[in-house]
C-alpha cells in the first residue's frame, strides 16, 4: 500500500469542507423564498465558515514532503473497488484555499446583482463550491470523476439561468464541450482500473506500469477533458461565449477555479500516470501553448466587449500555465501552479470589477465606457492593479508565475520561450488599451454621475489586492508548497514508468 | 539590517500613505510626506556616497524573493562606486523636482496622486540602481516604466496623453522582451542571476558558443545584445525611440525628473554595470556605439525643425543619450556614466525652464508662439541660456567635460568604428548647438508673437519654483569640475573613482591631438551657437525660406522621419486586421465554431431527417411493425 | 374423404369471407359478410369437437360483438366516408409485408413437429362430456384468470360508457 | 383425417388477409373488424391444436380471447365514437397528431 499521511486530528477536515457548503445549500431550501436576507445571510455564513475551515489547511501544511496529507479513506462501493479517498499535495492545497475564498467573494458580489431566484442561485453557488473541493481533494478516480461532473450542474444553471441574452447557447455549449471531453476521460479511467488491476486510488494507478502506445491513447483521452476545461487553443471557443453570458458570479468561478480544473488534471493525472506519453506529447503540447498565448492575446486586441476581452485573455493567459507545466522542470512546473493561482486571482478580480461596473451601467460594450477614472478613482485604482498583475508587472504575481514559467520553457525549448515571450508585450498592448478605453478619456455619457465603490464590494476586491501583491512580493510563501510535491512530479515524469527506484520511493 | 534599505524604502513609504490617505485627508499637504522621504533618501545616499568614498563596498541580500529549484534570487542590494553615482543623481534631481512640483502643480485636481506617483517612480529607481542582481534591476526597470506610464497619462481626461503613456509602457515592453530572454540566458549558462558570480565568471565563456533558435551565436554577444534591447526600449534609442517625444504629455516636472534626468538613463547604466560581459564582445560594442551614434544623429535633425517647447528638448535627450550609448560602446563607460551625471542636471533644468515658461505661457508649447521672455522672466532666461551652454559644449560648463571625453575617447580609442562615430559625434556637438540656440532665441529674444492676453499674463515663476531652477544650475556648470581631464590639468577623478566596476578607457593619442578633438568640438559649438544667432536674430525670414527650399527635407525632418507612421503601417494596423479578419472571422468563427457548432448542428439535422419517419399515420407503424415481425421470421427460418 | 370435402368447403368458405369483410367499400356490407364467416368458423369448431366454444362463436361474436359492430356503424354517419378510397396510400407495403409473411409462415409449418399428447382425448372428453371437463379446468386450475377475465369486463364496460357518452353541458 | 397443417394454413391464412385489411384499409371499423378476424385465425389454430394434441387448454385460451375481444370490442368501438363526434371522420389517414 502506498504511504500517504492519514488525517489524525480526528476531524474529518476535508469531508467537513465538502459538506458544510452542501449543508448550508440544504439550510436555505428550507427558507421562505420571500426572505431574500436571511437566504444571503445563511450563504455568506456558510462560505465564511467553509473559508475559515480552510485555513487550518494552509497553517498546518506539511511543506517537506510530497506525500498525500490529511488523508480520508471509507469505502464507498466495495464491489468494483471504489473508495471514499481524500488527500491533498502540495498542488492541490492551494487551490482548495483559492475556491473557498472565492465562493466568499462570489456571494459577496451577488448580493444585490442578483435579483431573480435568488434561493436557487445561492444554492447553486455552494453546491458548486462544495463539488470545486471535492474534485481538488479526491484521490480516487472515480470519485474525482463524479464530483468533476457533478461541477457541471451548477455551473450550467448559473449560466443558464442568470445569464445574459444569449445565455441558453452559452450554457449548452459549455455544459456539452465539457461533456464531450470527461466523457472520454470516462473511457479512459475505465481503461487504466482494468489494466492496473482494479483500482481507481490514484497513487495505486501512478504505481503501474502501462505500455506506450496505451499510453499515448490514454494521454488523448485525458486531453480531451483537460484541455477542453484549460481551455488549449483549438478547443477554447466556450470559453468567451460562457464568460460573456455567465453572471458576475459564475464568470468569477468559471475564471478563478474552473478553469484551473484542466491545468490541475495534467499535473495529477497525466503527467504522473503517463509519463512516456508525456514526455513524447511535450512538442505538441508546447506548440499548442504557444500559439494559444499568441492568439488569444492577439484576439484581445480586436475585442470589443468588456467580458469576452477578459475571457481571450484568459486564453492566453492558461496558455502560459500549459507552457509552463509542459516545460517539465522545476521552474516551469511551479510557475505553471503560481500562474494557476494568479490567474485565478487576477482573472477572478477583473472579472469581479467589471460586475461591479455593469450593475451600474448595464453594458458590456467598451465604446459605451470612458473617463471612468475620474468619476470613480477608487475603482481605477483597484482596477489598475489587476490590470498590472494581468501583464505581469513585478511585485504583482503575475510577474512571478510568468517568469518562472518562460524561464522554464526557454530552457526547454528556445523557440517556445521566445514566441511565448512576445504574448507578454502583446498582454501589454491589450490590458492599457483597454484600460484606456475604459477609464481614461473623457467621461461618457453611460458613465457619468456613477457612485465609486461601496463597503460590501471594497471588501469583495480587498482579498484579490493583498494576495495579489503578497504573491508578487513575497512568493515563497505559496511556492515553499510546491517544492517536494513538483520534485516529486519531475522525477516521476522523468524516469521510465514503474522502475525500481521510483516504486521505492512511493512504497 | 542596513540603512541603505530606508533609501528606496522611505519614498516607497511616502508612495503608499499618499495614496491610501491622499485622496481624502492630505489633499493640498500631500507633497510633505514626499518631500521628506526623497530628502532623507537624498541624506542616506549621501551618507552611501561618503562610506564609498572611504573603501567600502556591500553587497547583501535582504530576503529571498523568489525560489524555485536552482533558481534564487532576493531583494538586495549592491552599494559600488555605480550605484552611489546613480543614487546621488536620482536623488538630487528626484528633491529638486519635487520642491519645483510643488509649485508647478499647484491647485491641480491629482495633486495628491502625482506626488504620490512621483514617490513610487523614486522607489522604483533607486531599487533599479541599486539591485545586487537582475531580476531586481528588471524589477526596478519595469517599476519605473510603470510609473511613467501614470505619469505621462497623468491628464488621462485627454486622449493624446493617455495614448502616450500607453505608447510610453508597450514600446518599452518591446526592449523588455529582449532584457529578459538576456536573463534568461544568463540564468542557463551561469546558473544565477546574481552580479557578483555573472561578471566574475564572464571570462570562462570569452569565447564560448551557443546555440541560439537555430544559430550558432558567440554567447557573449548574445547575452550583451539581448540586454541591450531593453536599454534601447528604455533610453529611447533607435528604432524604439518613438515613445520619448510623446511622453512629453505628461506634466514638465515628470519630463525633467524620469524623461530627462534619470530613467531614460536607466540604459545607459544597464550597459555600464553589465561592462564586464559587453567588454567581451566587440560586435555587442560596435552595434551599442553605432546605434548611439545614429540614434543621436538622427534625433538631433528631427530636433532642428521642430516647434514644440519640450520636442525639442526630447529629442535632444535622445540625441544626448546616444551620445552616452556611443561612450559606451567605444569601451569609454565612465566616460558615458559621467555623461549621464552631467547630462541629469542640464537636461533636467531644460526642461523645468521649460516648465516655467509654460507655467507664463498658459500651456503654450509652440516656441513660434513666444519671444521676448527674457524681459518677464529673468531667472528662467539666465538658467536655461546656462544649461543650453552646458549642453552645446561651452568650455568650462559641465556639458563641456563630459562631452570633450567622449569624443576624446572615441577618436582615440581601440574600438574599430571610433573614427567613425567620433564624426558622427562631432556632427551632433555643431546640431546640438544650433537648436538648443534656436530655441533660446525663438523664446526668450525678438519680439513676443503670442496672443494680448498671453502677453498679459506674462510672469516670472514662484520661489518654489525658481530656487530648484538655480540649484540645478549650480549643478549645470559645476558638476563637470569633478573630472577635469588631465590635459588641462586636472586629474579625471571621476574616470579614477570609477575605474575599479567600469574599468579605464585609455586612450592612445598624442597631447596635440587631444587638443585638436576639444578644439574641433569647441568650435563646432560656437559655429552652430553662431549660425542660429545669424538664421534667427540677424535674418529672421530665413528659415521660411530654407524650408520652402527643401521642403521635401523639411517635411521628411518635421514629421520625424515618418516612423510612427511607419511603425502603425507595419505592426499595429496589420495586427488588428488580422485579429479581427482572420483570427475572429475565420479561425474562430469559420473554422473553430463551425466544427463546433457543426457536430451538433449535423445531428440535429440528422434527427430532423429522422423525425419524418414519425408521420402519426397507425398504419405505417403497423406496417413497420409487421415488417419488423417478417423480419425476425425471416431470420428464424434462415437459420 | 368426406372429412376433407367438408374442410375444404369451410377453408374456401372461410377465406372467401374473410377477403369479403376486408375488401368491401361499405361496412354494413362488411359486418354481414363478417357474420357469415362467424358461422363457418363455429361450424369448423364443430369439426374440431369444440362444441362448447362454437357455441360461444355464435352467441358472444355473432350475437354480442357483431351486433355491436352494427350499432356503431349505424351510429356513425359514414355517407361521405364511403365514398372515397378505400385502400391507404401504402397498400402495396401492406400486401408485401402480409403476403410474405404468409409465405415464412407457411414454409414454418413444413418444420413443425409434434409433441406429447395430453390426457384429454375424443374418448374421454366424450365420457366426461365437453362442458363439464372445460367447466372443471376453468374453475379449479383457471379460476384466477378466470376473475381478471371477469374483472376486465367490468373495466371495458365502465370504460365504454366513459369514452362513448356525450359531454354534460356545465 | 384432415392433418393439422391444413388448419394452420388456414389459420394463417385467414390472419394474413385480417393483417392485409388492418395495414391497408382507411375505415376504422374495417380495420377494426379486420382486428376481429385476425383473433378469430388465432383461435382456429388454438383449437385445431387442442385437438390435435388431446389438451383442453387450447379451449379456455379461446375463452379468454373471446372475453378480451368482447372488452377490447366495447371499448375501442367507445373510441371510434368519442374519435367520429371530435373529428367527424373516421378515416385513419387524417389523424396524426403522434406526428414527430
Amino acid at each position: 500500500m502506498e504511504q500517504t499521511i492519514n488525517n489524525t486530528s480526528g476531524f474529518p477536515i476535508l469531508s467537513m469542507l465538502i459538506v458544510l457548503p452542501l449543508a448550508g445549500a440544504a439550510l436555505i431550501l428550507f427558507i421562505s423564498r420571500a426572505n431574500d436576507r436571511a437566504v444571503k445571510m445563511v450563504g455568506l455564513l456558510f462560505s465564511i465558515a467553509t473559508f475559515a475551515l480552510s485555513l487550518p489547511l494552509f497553517a498546518n501544511f506539511d511543506k517537506t514532503t510530497h506525500l498525500m496529507q490529511f488523508v480520508e479513506q471509507h469505502e464507498w462501493i466495495p464491489y468494483l473497488n471504489m473508495n471514499y479517498h481524500l488527500g491533498l499535495d502540495g498542488i492541490s492545497v492551494l487551490f482548495v484555499l483559492l475556491s473557498t475564498l472565492v465562493t466568499i467573494l462570489c456571494v459577496l458580489i451577488s448580493w444585490e446583482s442578483v435579483r431573480m431566484k435568488t434561493k436557487e442561485f445561492f444554492i447553486s453557488l455552494l453546491v458548486m463550491e462544495s463539488a470545486m473541493i471535492g474534485v481538488f481533494c479526491s484521490l480516487d478516480f472515480m470519485l474525482f470523476y463524479v464530483f468533476w461532473e457533478a461541477m457541471l450542474i451548477p455551473m450550467f444553471l448559473l449560466i443558464g439561468v442568470w445569464g445574459g441574452p444569449n445565455r441558453i447557447y452559452a450554457a449548452m455549449k459549455f455544459f456539452l464541450y465539457t461533456l464531450v471531453g470527461s466523457v472520454l476521460m470516462l473511457v479512459g479511467i475505465i481503461v487504466l482500473y482494468f489494466y492496473a488491476g482494479r483500482t481507481f486510488n490514484i497513487l495505486e494507478l501512478t504505481n503501474a506500469a502501462y505500455p506506450f502506445k496505451m499510453q499515448l491513447m490514454l494521454f488523448w483521452a485525458f486531453f480531451a477533458a483537460f484541455a477542453v476545461k484549460v481551455p488549449m487553443f483549438p478547443v477554447h471557443t466556450w470559453l468567451p461565449d460562457a464568460h460573456t453570458e455567465a453572471p458576475t458570479a459564475g464568470s468569477v468561478i468559471l475564471a478563478a477555479v474552473l478553469i484551473k480544473m484542466g491545468a490541475y488534471g495534467f499535473l495529477r493525472f497525466s503527467m504522473p500516470l503517463l509519463p512516456d506519453a508525456t514526455r513524447a506529447m511535450t512538442p505538441v503540447m508546447l506548440t499548442l501553448s504557444v500559439i494559444a498565448i499568441i492568439y488569444g492575446g492577439v484576439i484581445c486586441l480586436a475585442q470589443t466587449d468588456l467580458k469576452r476581452l477578459i475571457a481571450y485573455s484568459s486564453v492566453s493567459h492558461m496558455g502560459f500555465v500549459t507552457l509552463g507545466i509542459f516545460a517539465l522542470n522545476v521552474q516551469g512546473i511551479e510557475g505553471g501552479i503560481l500562474q494557476m493561482l494568479n490567474h485565478g486571482i487576477v482573472t477572478g478580480a477583473l472579472f469581479l470589477s467589471v460586475g461591479i461596473i455593469y450593475d451600474r451601467t448595464h453594458t458590456r460594450d467598451i465604446a459605451d465606457y470612458g473617463g471612468v477614472a475620474s468619476v470613480m478613482p477608487v475603482y481605477a485604482s483597484f482596477f489598475i492593479v489587476f490590470t498590472l498583475a494581468s501583464i505581469g508587472l513585478p511585485a504583482t504575481n503575475g510577474f512571478v508565475g510568468e517568469f518562472l514559467i518562460l524561464l522554464g520553457a526557454f530552457k526547454a525549448s528556445q523557440w517556445a520561450g521566445v514566441l511565448s515571450a512576445t504574448g507578454i508585450i502583446i498582454g501589454a498592448g491589450y490590458m492599457l488599451w483597454l484600460y484606456q478605453r475604459v477609464f481614461f478619456m473623457e467621461t461618457s455619457s453611460k458613465v457619468a454621475g456613477l457612485s465609486d465603490l461601496n463597503g460590501r464590494e471594497l471588501v469583495a476586491l480587498m482579498p484579490m489586492v493583498i494576495l495579489i501583491f503578497w504573491i508578487g512580493i513575497y512568493p515563497n510563501a505559496f511556492l515553499s508548497f510546491m517544492h517536494p510535491t513538483v520534485q516529486h512530479l519531475i522525477e516521476r515524469v522523468n524516469s521510465g514508468a514503474g522502475q525500481a527506484d521510483i516504486l521505492g520511493l512511493i512504497k | 539590517m542596513n540603512s541603505h534599505a530606508l533609501i528606496p524604502f522611505l519614498p516607497l513609504a511616502a508612495f503608499m500613505i499618499n495614496i491610501v490617505f491622499g485622496r481624502k485627508y492630505l489633499k493640498e499637504k500631500a507633497h510633505w510626506i514626499s518631500i521628506l522621504a526623497v530628502a532623507g533618501s537624498w541624506v542616506l545616499a549621501v551618507t552611501a556616497l561618503i562610506e564609498v568614498l572611504s573603501g567600502r563596498k556591500f553587497n547583501y541580500d535582504l530576503y529571498t524573493w523568489i525560489l524555485s529549484g536552482g533558481f534564487k534570487v532576493s531583494v538586495g542590494f549592491l552599494i559600488d562606486e555605480l550605484t552611489v553615482v546613480m543614487l546621488i543623481v536620482v536623488t538630487t534631481c528626484s528633491t529638486l523636482i519635487h520642491i519645483y512640483s510643488v509649485g508647478y502643480m499647484h491647485g491641480d485636481s491629482g495633486y495628491y496622486r502625482f506626488f504620490s506617483y512621483l514617490s513610487l517612480f523614486t522607489f522604483s529607481m533607486l531599487m533599479l540602481v541599486m539591485a545586487n542582481n537582475f531580476l531586481q534591476l528588471y524589477f526596478g526597470w519595469e517599476g519605473v516604466g510603470l510609473c511613467s506610464y501614470f505619469l505621462i497619462g497623468y491628464y488621462f481626461n485627454k486622449k493624446s496623453a493617455s495614448d502616450a503613456g500607453k505608447k510610453a509602457f508597450i514600446v518599452n515592453r518591446f526592449g523588455d522582451f529582449g532584457f529578459g530572454l538576456g536573463i534568461f540566458v544568463i540564468f542557463l549558462t551561469f546558473g544565477t542571476v546574481y552580479y557578483e558570480p555573472v561578471f566574475s565568471q564572464a571570462g570562462n565563456f570569452a569565447d564560448a558558443t551557443v546555440q541560439f533558435l537555430g544559430y550558432d551565436v558567440h554567447l557573449m554577444t548574445l547575452i550583451a545584445l539581448l540586454l541591450f534591447c531593453g536599454s534601447i526600449g528604455k533610453s529611447a534609442q533607435m528604432p524604439l525611440h518613438v515613445w520619448l517625444p510623446d511622453a512629453m504629455e505628461g506634466p514638465t516636472p515628470v519630463s525633467a525628473l524620469i524623461h530627462a534626468a534619470t530613467m531614460v538613463t536607466a540604459g545607459v547604466f544597464l550597459v555600464a554595470r553589465c561592462s564586464p560581459i559587453f567588454s567581451l564582445s566587440e560586435t555587442a560594442l560596435m552595434v551599442v556605439a553605432l546605434t548611439g551614434a545614429v540614434t543621436s544623429l538622427f534625433a538631433a535633425t528631427i530636433g532642428l525643425v521642430q516647434n514644440d517647447l519640450k520636442r525639442i528638448i526630447a529629442y535632444s535627450t535622445v540625441s544626448q543619450l546616444g551620445y552616452m550609448f556611443l561612450a559606451c560602446g567605444v569601451g569609454a563607460y565612465s566616460a558615458g556614466v559621467f555623461h549621464l551625471y552631467t547630462h541629469a542636471f542640464f537636461k533636467a533644468l531644460l526642461f523645468l525652464c521649460a516648465g516655467s515658461v509654460m507655467h507664463a505661457m498658459g500651456g503654450e508649447l509652440n516656441i513660434q508662439k513666444m519671444g521676448n521672455l527674457k524681459k518677464y522672466m529673468p531667472v528662467t532666461y539666465f538658467t536655461m541660456l546656462i544649461a543650453s551652454f552646458s549642453i552645446a559644449g561651452f568650455p568650462g560648463l559641465a556639458g563641456f567635460f563630459s562631452k570633450d571625453e567622449i569624443l576624446w575617447l572615441a577618436y582615440s580609442g581601440p574600438s574599430p568604428v571610433g573614427k567613425l562615430v567620433w564624426l558622427m559625434g562631432t556632427a551632433v556637438a555643431f546640431l546640438t548647438a544650433f537648436y538648443s540656440f534656436r530655441l533660446i532665441f525663438l523664446t526668450f529674444h525678438g519680439k513676443f508673437r503670442g496672443t494680448h492676453e498671453q502677453e498679459h499674463h506674462l510672469h516670472e515663476s514662484p520661489k518654489s519654483m525658481t530656487i530648484p531652477l538655480m540649484l540645478l544650475c549650480v549643478g549645470a556648470v559645476a558638476s563637470g569640475w569633478v573630472s577635469i581631464p588631465h590635459i588641462l590639468g586636472g586629474h579625471a577623478n571621476f574616470a579614477e573613482f570609477m575605474k575599479p566596476v567600469l574599468g579605464h578607457a585609455e586612450g592612445h593619442g598624442t597631447h596635440a591631438e587631444e587638443w585638436m578633438v576639444m578644439a574641433i568640438s569647441v568650435s563646432v559649438g560656437f559655429a552652430g551657437i553662431g549660425l542660429a544667432w545669424f538664421m534667427y536674430m540677424t535674418r529672421p525670414e530665413l528659415p521660411a525660406r530654407i524650408s520652402q527650399q527643401f521642403s521635401a527635407v523639411h517635411r521628411v525632418l518635421f514629421n520625424k522621419y515618418y516612423i510612427d507612421e511607419l511603425y502603425s503601417f507595419i505592426l499595429i494596423r496589420p495586427t488588428i486586421w488580422v485579429a479581427k479578419n482572420i483570427l475572429i472571422g475565420i479561425t474562430d468563427a469559420r473554422i473553430i465554431e463551425a466544427v463546433v457548432n457543426g457536430v451538433p448542428n449535423s445531428i440535429a439535422a440528422f434527427s430532423a431527417g429522422l423525425r419524418r419517419v414519425q408521420t402519426g399515420l397507425m398504419q405505417h407503424y403497423a406496417t413497420i411493425m409487421a415488417a419488423g415481425i417478417l423480419i425476425i421470421a425471416a431470420v428464424m427460418l434462415l437459420r | 374423404m368426406l372429412q376433407q370435402l367438408f374442410f375444404a368447403y369451410y377453408a374456401v368458405m372461410i377465406v372467401l369471407l374473410s377477403l369479403l369483410v376486408v375488401t368491401r367499400r361499405n361496412p354494413v356490407h362488411s359486418v354481414m359478410w363478417m357474420l357469415l364467416l362467424f358461422f363457418h368458423i363455429a361450424g369448423l369448431y364443430l369439426f374440431l369437437n369444440a362444441e362448447f366454444i362454437a357455441a360461444i362463436q355464435v352467441i358472444v361474436y355473432a350475437g354480442a360483438i357483431l351486433v355491436l359492430f352494427l350499432f356503431v356503424v349505424l351510429l356513425l354517419n359514414l355517407k361521405e366516408e364511403i365514398a372515397g378510397r378505400r385502400f391507404a396510400g401504402s397498400w402495396p407495403a401492406g400486401l408485401f409485408v402480409s403476403g410474405l409473411l404468409f409465405i415464412a409462415v407457411t414454409l414454418a409449418l413444413g418444420s413443425y413437429v409434434q409433441g406429447p399428447v395430453g390426457k384429454y382425448s375424443i374418448d374421454v372428453i366424450r365420457s366426461e362430456t365437453h362442458t363439464k371437463a372445460l367447466g372443471t379446468l376453468l374453475y379449479t386450475e383457471y379460476l384466477f384468470p378466470f376473475e381478471i377475465a371477469s374483472l376486465i369486463l367490468l373495466v371495458a364496460v365502465v370504460g365504454a360508457i366513459v369514452l362513448a357518452k356525450r359531454k354534460l353541458r356545465s | 383425417m384432415v392433418p393439422l397443417n391444413w388448419y394452420l394454413l388456414l389459420s394463417a391464412a385467414v390472419f394474413m388477409i385480417g393483417m392485409f385489411g388492418f395495414l391497408t384499409r382507411k375505415n376504422i371499423i374495417i380495420m377494426f373488424m379486420s382486428a376481429e378476424l385476425m383473433l378469430n385465425a388465432v383461435n382456429i389454430s388454438f383449437i385445431a391444436f387442442s385437438h390435435f394434441l388431446q389438451d383442453l387448454r387450447g379451449h379456455i385460451f379461446v375463452f379468454f380471447i373471446i372475453t378480451v375481444a368482447a372488452a377490447e370490442a366495447a371499448i375501442g368501438l367507445a373510441i371510434i365514437l368519442a374519435l367520429f363526434r371530435n373529428k367527424q371522420t373516421a378515416h385513419v389517414d387524417e389523424m396524426n397528431e403522434m406526428k414527430g
